[in-house]
């Protein structure tokens, strides 16, 4: 701590992070996790844009929400079920620029997927992200199996299920929830509301305003969150982490957040979204947000984070030029991996559309 | 007569039906101010506003299920499921369900409704976004499978479907939606459900497909052609009711059949096809009853290398049409 | 009125039935329908013990319930999704003895499916009672979209879904409870809870005492009734129609209620619940308890209900005796009404199989 | 040797492998304190207790998904589905998440769970306990589909199925249970996933079938017998991986064909044993490839006559085999 940071915190008020148990030295980390995610992300709109990228989804905007849930878990010990925008959550939980740009190239390294896979589609055994598809809610009862096995099995683990807003109107959704609660698993499921489910806005998506209204009707306890406040997130991730640890069940956290693109690279939100709604929400940065706060803690400098933006800069080029110089995978790669052991008897058939995958194999 | 794209031909049907008949009631993810993730819908919204376009919440059982209500209350709902790789999680409201309204009621009820869903690859959708499942509803009594590959049959068949008092399942080659152009009559017409088309007259082989294979066949027609294999290609159109007559007739005529579909091949509706052939077709034949599919893999992949190479294409079919001529 | 009523009123309280508006000669029926359906329930167990029903389920325990609810509804204008055990429900919608007994035999008379379905699958366009499957929950979406073409075409109907705990926990119950609050329909959900889904207990199907406590998350009001009072579930059930019928939206009801007979004529309860426990539900019958009220209101007497009761026996044994001699479904048949016309390209293949159902067609 | 019916197979392999492996886990709903709806895990709660046999919440999706979850995280979960009818539910679960988590994430992750369902007919189930479902699953690369016919099977193929490295849908006829009794091996042994049995040597025809259907194969080939028919009768026992070779090697010495199944005819797994035989056995073939199955009805009826309509027999096999022997 800095002598200015010390003398404020015994002289006034302690600060919201130290609050929180979360040093500077955290709170750097926790920062350059925001930032890194956040150019990887614009990085991979520009590749889209020349033609390098064929398909984009985005998590700009939801950072604060995903890195400030990630700080609460312990990477390599707790299980991240992610969708499609939890960019920044998966660079929390260990996943690295190298890796997920092998991704956006499709390439054979892809760790994810080998390049099977749409960009953004997380998985990452090392760092306990699980392999997920693009059925929205779907990892959801996943997550509430895992959380099982992690308790009859006697296991100090927490399973964290990450979705959006509109995907909690999945079946899946509800059934998960409902055995995470008679279980009191050791859940936390973390509903992203950026307001949206491509152009279809909360209004038509459920009634209520918070889906943390839902949590009593589950027996598990709810919080609505500032999802643009990585600290005010962190703290409901922290409380639901405890709950879980000790044996009091599942938690339910919504986290308003402002999804700043498009849907995806498919997507033009101008079609459905009224210009002054974009506008307010752009000026709601949570990344802007972070390092005010930083700045006014002095937990950083505007030198330091000029340095620490340089450098996520050159960890995305770097990422960049590995995923861009990285070999394709390989059509006779095709029908790996589809079981434990290849059976000749599953390739069947004629025609060359698979005699050419037959005569690599 | 103008050329139009096959989803001109599809938005043209819904907004004629919708103009036609104030009970046909569209809803879907994104169908209404977005039009769509493919625009199918586009301008319908703003024409016929909320309470017959509905964006639905995200929720593809719902979404079926509440078109069976609403069928069954007066309504002929049209939904749409994003892409086919969702339609799994409506599977039972529409295989236990909508299938069986009429059949399990002896009658008393019926289930005027119609499930739209863009599938297929060749487009970068990956593991997700590229899935065929019409061999799933193709086993399903009770319903009909409807899967057009020219922009006229995509508006005439799909007004048929509109029409028809049973569930249908209205498939559309999403890579099709805009690569595949072609004349649309002026004026009010409608398909038929339950009738093959003859794409492509020829004697040597049969060559039976539907959804944009057709389009690939007919192109590996053209390439055999000069080598004196002359290939009839047969556009099914529908698989449910299939029209076993025309594919049949054909066989006689040339003694060689193959079936081309883009679905992985066990189990795939070219079983289907094949079997039919090698039962009712069995005296005519001359040589093995061939297909040309997906391999067996769990889906296609995003990446350009294995799309290929999961694809059908022209030159795959071909080799096949010539392998199957020579036998 | 009775004299000895009428002064009752006046002198003292208002009986609770004139509270909800309820006549007497409305309750007699209310009772008659009671003691019908329990009549051809118990009566379905005998045919089955004699082997002339292969199978059987169940309502008794749940007829209070249903007949309180079905009292607030218009038959003919009202729709229900019911389930299998809503044989009471059934009645008072304007089923009769006869059409079920006929289902019970599977005869082709059966107006619910013509004999191709089991017993108690109900369905009868005439009283607005759709068809039902086996599949628990799936009727709820169902209801959810009667109610929705009922809301847009301007027309005054109510929708009612009904279906057992258990069943809450499908993920088509989420999806259409969710659709019908976003959109405010007239819809009601019945659910009677009877502590079991064949043998899996409450404890193991949800975490909450109530699942009306889910019906908040749905913004809509969410009641729980004891199910074995009739005119509880009934003051419940109408409040709820008004809501619906006043556009102010669905409502969820939860009803207690208890399974008298084991899950099916396939299972013993025994086996999973203890004696006492079955022997302190059985002790509470919802008929008893109404009968007790309507005498002690003087509504019924000893003698009017003797009457009633043998009314009832012979209406059933009507029903037994004409299902008894009414005719088989014809195996030709087997192909009828799969789809409005037929098909001859989907009649296909060989063998006996579909050569006998080919021949007859 | 003891004589055991084929739900005894079925528990005994549950009970042995739960003994043998404490990651083994049995989820579903009554599979506990009742045993099940027709006792295929009678006395295992009371064995193992509930931590290790779980009676879940009514929720196909979940089962199968929180199975996926639970496997992910080192248990070895054997899912019921109470019967094969309320599969549908879960089948994005099976077909979209368990089939592909290995493909999908390159062999990162893998997906050992059992998936079990009674299916099939004859026992008054009606619409909707009646139903086979085998087609569905067997055409969807990721899955393997067993489906035992005798007691020797039942136990040693599931056991394999709860070895096995990737996701296994485990079929049982609910009508053979405790109609199919034979011969069950003492002591410990696993039936390999992959192989069919011949079930019986013959000359003239080549009947294939699976589940209940291949006992009345087997009658049926007994009944023509006399009449100088020599029929051999294949059990695939699992559908996906197919012994093609096991069928092309009778078909090859009886140059004629025949599929049983109880599943309706169209899209129906015959088709595909069927289009197999057309194809790779055609220079064999002397007639053509021939399908006995259930009429293409969206289920089997609840009342006598119609149920009976409906399932293939003892007879109409026969007549089958009559017809195509004299081909
Ligand atoms: C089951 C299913 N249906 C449809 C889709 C297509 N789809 C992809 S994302 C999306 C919207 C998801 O919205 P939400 O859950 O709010 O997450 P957000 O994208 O807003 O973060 C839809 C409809 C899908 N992926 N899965
Ligand atoms: C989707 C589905 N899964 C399983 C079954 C088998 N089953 C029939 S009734 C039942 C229990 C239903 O319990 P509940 O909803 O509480 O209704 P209750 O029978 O207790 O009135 C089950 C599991 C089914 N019919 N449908
Ligand atoms: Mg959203
Ligand atoms: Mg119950």
């Amino acid at each position: 701590m800095s002598e200015e940071e010390q003398a404020r915190t015994t002289t006034a008020r302690q600060p919201r992070h130290a609050a929180l148990g979360l040093s500077p030295e955290r709170l750097q980390v926790m920062y350059r996790q925001m930032v890194l995610a956040r150019a990887l992300d614009r990085r991979m709109w520009v590749l889209n844009r020349q033609g390098k990228a064929p398909f984009v989804i985005s998590g700009q905007g939801h950072e604060a929400a995903q890195v400030g849930a990630a700080a609460a878990l312990r990477p390599g010990v707790d299980w991240l079920a992610p969708y499609y925008r939890d960019l920044a959550f998966c660079i929390a939980m260990g996943m690295t620029a190298r890796e997920f740009m092998l991704g956006v190239y499709a390439r054979a390294a892809d760790p994810a997927s080998g390049g099977r896979q749409m960009p953004s589609h997380f998985g990452l055994s090392r760092a306990r992200i699980i392999t997920t598809s693009s059925t929205v809610s779907t990892q959801v009862p996943h997550a509430a199996g895992i959380a099982y096995a992690a308790k009859t099995r006697g296991l100090d683990e927490v399973a964290v299920a990450s979705l959006g807003e509109g995907s909690t109107s999945k079946g899946d959704w509800h059934e998960a929830l409902n055995f995470a609660g008679v279980h009191r698993l050791p859940l936390v499921c973390l509903v992203q509301d950026n307001d949206y489910a491509i152009s279809v806005p909360h209004r038509l998506q459920m009634s209520v305003d918070s889906v943390a209204d839902r949590a009593r009707g589950y027996g598990m306890v709810g919080t609505t969150v500032d999802g643009g406040d990585v600290l005010a997130v962190h703290e409901a991730m922290k409380e639901a982490v405890q709950r879980a640890r000790s044996g009091q069940g599942p938690t339910l956290i919504d986290a308003k957040v402002a999804r700043f693109t498009s849907h995806s690279s498919d997507d033009d939100q101008r079609r459905y979204r009224p210009q002054e709604e974009l506008e307010a929400m752009l000026r709601r940065d949570p990344l802007e947000r972070f390092r005010n706060y930083l700045l006014d803690e002095t937990v950083l400098t505007d030198e330091s984070d000029e340095l620490m933006q340089q450098g996520c800069t050159q960890e995305v080029e770097e990422a960049v030029q590995e995923a861009q110089a990285a070999p394709e995978p390989d059509p006779a790669d095709l029908g790996r991996h589809v079981f434990a052991q290849r059976l000749d008897s599953s390739v069947s058939g004629d025609g060359v559309g698979d005699d050419t995958w037959q005569s690599r194999r | 007569m103008a050329v139009k794209t096959l989803i001109e031909g599809v938005r043209e049907a819904l907004t004629e039906e919708m103009e036609r008949d104030d009970r046909v009631w569209v809803l879907g993810e994104d169908v209404g101010k977005k039009g769509g993730v493919f625009l199918a819908t586009e301008g319908i919204y703003s024409r016929f506003g909320e309470a017959r376009v509905l964006d639905t919440p995200l929720a593809e059982s719902c979404i079926v299920g509440v078109a069976i209500g609403a069928a069954l209350n007066g309504l002929i709902p049209v939904a749409e499921i994003q892409f086919a790789d969702f339609i799994h999680p409506a599977f039972d409201q529409i295989v236990s369900e909508a299938a069986r309204i009429r059949y399990r009621s002896n009658g008393d009820y019926s289930c005027p409704i119609v499930v739209r869903a863009p599938f297929g690859g060749g487009v970068h959708g990956g593991l997700y976004h590229s899935q065929s499942v019409e061999a799933f509803y193709a086993h399903v009594p009770g319903l009909k499978v409807v899967i057009p590959s020219t922009p006229e049959d995509a508006k005439g068949l799909l007004k048929a479907a509109i029409r028809d008092p049973d569930p249908v399942m209205f498939f559309e080659h999403k890579k099709a939606y805009r690569l595949i152009k072609g004349e649309v009559p002026d004026g009010e017409y409608v398909t038929p459900i339950g009738t093959a088309a003859v794409r492509r007259q020829g004697t040597n082989v049969t060559c039976v497909a539907w959804g944009l294979m057709v389009h690939h066949c007919l192109e590996a027609a053209e390439a055999v052609a000069p080598e004196g294999i002359s290939v009839e290609v047969i556009d099914l159109r529908t698989l449910q009711p299939l029209d076993r007559e025309t594919i049949l007739r054909s066989v006689e005529k040339t003694a060689r059949a193959m079936v081309v579909h883009e679905d992985n091949l066990t189990g795939g509706f070219g079983a289907e096809v094949a079997a039919i052939i090698a039962d009712k077709g069995f005296e005519h034949l001359d040589a093995p009853v061939t297909r040309v599919a997906g391999p067996d893999v769990p889906a296609m992949p995003f990446n350009h290398p294995q799309e290929e190479a999961f694809l059908p294409n022209p030159e795959k079919i071909a080799a096949a049409m010539r392998r199957l001529a020579a036998y």
